[in-house]
């Protein structure tokens, strides 16, 4: 049943199109789309999506499971950074662990988004308060990555950046994509909330075309990632390994906790994808600047070029399988 | 005259262009979405989407005072984020 | 009232994305939208309001008010610089003097945009044909600006750029901006009158795009802006009151008019925001290449730092308080 | 009557916004739409014809008039760069000859967008495969261009180029527009065979918007077609009178093809602007890295310069004339 | 040879690319979207968008005699409108 | 050390690059999107649009031993393509 699901997932136009622009790198195509339009996608992805989030949460409210859902959420992007941390000082360095670990704690919007997209296509309805968890959980993880680096890194570090409090909230939850989704849901919620024509009128911008930019990104995405896959091999195999099985462990733990919170198959997918996903835009750009010792190609080779491609391909029908067998329907 | 090239990451700019600011340079110039490779790191084209950076080209046109000013702020920054520095010889045309 | 009226428009989208620009610039949030996007979003805006003017035009035709408006904008747009003119001269030197007041005698598309989701938002009507107002006001002031440099400049300005009427009329007819808006208006029109089918196909993209693409873009406006902020400082407390006063100076002289003209509320809130509008598009383009003795810095800055979120924020709604006052709803 | 549907043709805002780019550039405006925001609109068209057409391709089948149609385009972009060549061989050298020879032998994408949407206005049904018939027709006019070149050149070509199948094959299939059009078609295929709801979704960025991209880019295509016009001066007149009589033969040989295989006027319309427009966006960039003895201002010159504003305004309706007369409308 | 290195306001490019090919420079190339600091004016990356238009960074390879020969135009055009000119040494590679 | 510039059509990039790469330079900065004119060609900023590709300009800051090694292939490079390349003096900051 896994099998037919993947195979629904594979063939929807966003999967398709990630597929394209992976292939394009495979066969050596000279289809590129070039800067700064993929920053253009993304920042209409998160406009967007924090819209339709903050709509979304004025007409759930605070009430029902939406205020467990969004603390458990924080919880699980303070734990799983932790899980990681331990997991990969195995082998790597109190630097290049925190960061990768801050990235897994952390969220990919657009694996959040092509879950929906399946959920869509598989006719299984999820909250819009889901974004709501999206937004919540894309700062916590940073800022324990970067306690870990407080507290374990060596005690000569350099004091050019000598890591004060402020800067690290500063560079977890200003962030320009978290900045923009959380504004955006601000303003998403008071719309629906005083300016009911805004909504309507905005909705051919942040609804109707929403699908296809989606695709149009992916595209992008699935280009980015196969040309990540090359240093993934420098990276060597435990970080391979790594980027596809702890994906798998966090959706379980995310779905075991979905279950305890009583979530529909929708939203527990939803809040499963949210754990199992890592963070590609903002955690890379905060630890560029608070931790320069962690080797970027790490943190971005694992979460763009296999994590990601592993959740939207295998890893969306594989965690809803999972929920189907786990979470009864309540339809 | 001197000329004075400065290449590193987008992200260390304000860093670098205070530094510059403080030795009082008469002015400079930058050019950013540069891509490039060095002893530490390889930049490419898609650093700048996922919120790295891509590097930025600074290029000054100033005195020797000004550069011996200038030098052991902006060695600090290039040696703990990476990046090259590099003078040569120029004249106001 | 205008308090209120000032909320109701703080509460729309457009006006809440244009805080959101203002509040990253402010805690020092790294959000972007990097060069030449907000480019395609003035280019799209402007080639947006010109077709849907020109449809309206094609609509309304030249009878009733249409032309009087037409010749009072004009009209208005050749006094506007010279008050400015003489305010400024009591503190600025010729050059500067007039580069600032062709600004403020020209408009701003924006501006007028925002004013116009406002009254949609206040279901107050209004025609498009004001739109073809807003066109012929950009042009006029600067020619009023050169003159005013070509009369009043010291006599040694060196003659690499002697001022010609071909360049004159070049720089103010033809900057790339001014043409978008004429031209598209010019093909709203004539696609009005022989191609019905095209004005339907061409909605999805001129129409209900708009007002999203517009709240993206005074995203956009709102970093900007909030980036002016400090070289306002530099430039001086005379042109920071001139910034917030002149536009309510030439908003109440907008109304006076508008009133004489007989225009209903909603047309005359467009007549007084294109009075008190700024130019910050095709203004500096034009006197950056014929005055380049203006300090670009104060231009830029008056128009697009203050007068520009001073008009968004707070002139709509005042403005339309007083239109309330003075000028009898129709219906 | 051809004057009426030149007329008819030149009233659409697609042509209304290629004349505004034209005139753009003859009178000096500083208009432009800075690069990569063209990109931007071509990938945006390649994506959307190729989805549309895969859409198309699956509710016809391969069934009826679709393959031979296809075959016979195919067979098309391998004779018209042969015939090119020879008339090009009179004045020109090998390399020159062929590059410019491949040019016309492929398609250009934005002239058949432009047809269709005459034909939309004109209320002339056609079919969505013929999409198809412009995919395929791209590539093979590139390989019997590099074929002459490896058989007419002189034999002490420098070997850093040696020109293998293996090149010659990725520079023609692999090209990046190629590459992007064939690749949305096969997604567009295989969603509409799987997954209707996705087909929906994608409806209103490929569908709805399309029309308003098209015109945007027809804008900046105008100021690009202009800009080439005197650099076309420098090409001589043989290549002038060649850019303007080759499409009107090619469209000939078109229609008395698309006559032989009884299609309707709507897809004889389009069956001849694939023959008679040349491309400028797959073969100049193959040309350039495999015949770089060719000046790429000669094919780029003659194919974006002049015939693709002929075939714009004059060409499309001037050959529906044709068709009109020659083929019966089956209605 | 000499290597010309030209910093200035975009919207002058057409008349110092003519000043440049009136003195028949071999050739010349042309980095748009400079940003930067001057001691007449700041050029951020907003002016772009604002019309002003950013910085373009001309640089041109050229015996000394060109540069005589294009230096008091570009010069004048400078001065008047803001921008820098440095010459320095270079060699073919 | 030296500075090397490179100034090509960017479709060349991943040939120079390789040619860089096998002589063992110490790193390398791309800027892309440069435009301008030379003995054989007009690069205008439309070509990036045709697929043509806009020029790259490359800087690399190298011992003259690396110069002396990669001489022969880019040269040979840009010669068929068109190009220029020239080298001049610098010192680390
Ligand atoms: N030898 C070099 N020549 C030119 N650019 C260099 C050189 N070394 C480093 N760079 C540039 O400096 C950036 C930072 O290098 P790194 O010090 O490795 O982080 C690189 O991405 C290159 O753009
Ligand atoms: N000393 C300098 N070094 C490098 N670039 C400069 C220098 N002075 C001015 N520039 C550049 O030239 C532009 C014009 O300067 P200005 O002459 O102040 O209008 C500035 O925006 C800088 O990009
Ligand atoms: N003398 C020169 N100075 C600066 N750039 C040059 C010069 N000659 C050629 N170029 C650059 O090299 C590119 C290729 O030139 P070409 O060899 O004519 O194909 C041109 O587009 C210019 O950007
Ligand atoms: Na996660
Ligand atoms: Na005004
Ligand atoms: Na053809």
């Amino acid at each position: 049943m896994e099998t037919n699901l993947i195979l629904q997932n594979v063939l929807t136009p966003p999967v398709l199109f990630f597929f394209l622009g992976i292939v394009a790198v495979v066969v050596r195509s000279d289809l590129e789309i070039p800067a700064p339009l993929p920053k253009l996608f993304s920042l209409y992805l998160l406009l967007a999506i924090g819209f339709k989030g903050g709509l979304a949460l004025e007409k759930s409210g605070f009430g029902g499971q939406v205020f467990p859902t969004l603390i458990a959420a924080i919880l699980m992007s303070l734990l799983i950074p932790l899980v990681c941390f331990v997991i990969l000082r195995l082998k790597l360095d109190v630097f290049n662990s925190a960061a990768i670990a801050a990235a897994y704690g952390s969220i990919s919007a657009v694996t959040f988004i092509t879950a929906e997209s399946f959920l869509e296509s598989q006719n299984i309805p999820f909250d819009g308060f889901m974004v709501a968890a999206l937004a919540l959980m894309e700062s916590p993880a940073i800022i324990v990555g970067l306690l870990l680096v407080k507290l374990g890194a060596p005690k000569n570090r350099p004091n050019i950046q000598e890591m004060k409090w402020r800067s690290i909230l500063h560079e977890s939850m200003l962030n320009g994509s978290v900045y923009l989704l959380l504004g955006s849901l601000v303003i998403g919620f008071l719309t629906a909330a005083h300016n009911p024509v805004g909504v309507d009128k905005m909705q051919p911008f942040t609804g109707k075309l929403f699908y296809g930019a989606e695709c149009f990104f992916l595209l992008d995405m699935g280009i980015v990632a196969a040309q990540r896959l090359p240093s993934l091999k420098k990276a060597g195999s435990f970080l391979i390994i790594f980027a596809v099985l702890i994906p798998l462990l966090n959706a379980c733990l995310g779905i075991f906790v979905a279950k305890a919170l009583l979530l529909g198959p929708g939203n527990s997918l939803l809040f499963a994808i949210l754990c199992a996903s890592a963070s590609y835009l903002a955690v890379p750009a905060a630890m560029r600047m608070t931790v320069p010792e962690a080797k970027s190609s790490y943190y971005i080779s694992t979460t763009l070029g296999l994590t990601f491609p592993f959740n939207i391909v295998i890893g969306i029908p594989l965690y809803m399988g999972l929920v189907n067998k786990l979470i009864p329907s309540i339809g | 005259m001197k000329r004075l090239d400065l290449i590193f990451g987008e992200r260390e700019l304000d860093a670098i262009l205070t530094a510059l600011e403080a030795a009082e340079v008469p002015g400079y110039t930058v050019l950013k979405h540069a891509t490039g490779k060095g002893p530490q790191t390889v930049v490419s084209e898609d650093m700048e989407f996922t919120g790295l950076g891509a590097n930025a080209h600074v290029i000054v046109f100033c005195e020797l005072e000004t550069i011996d000013k200038v030098r052991e702020n902006i060695r600090s920054i290039l040696s703990y984020y990476g990046g090259v520095a590099y003078v040569s010889e120029a004249t106001e045309l």
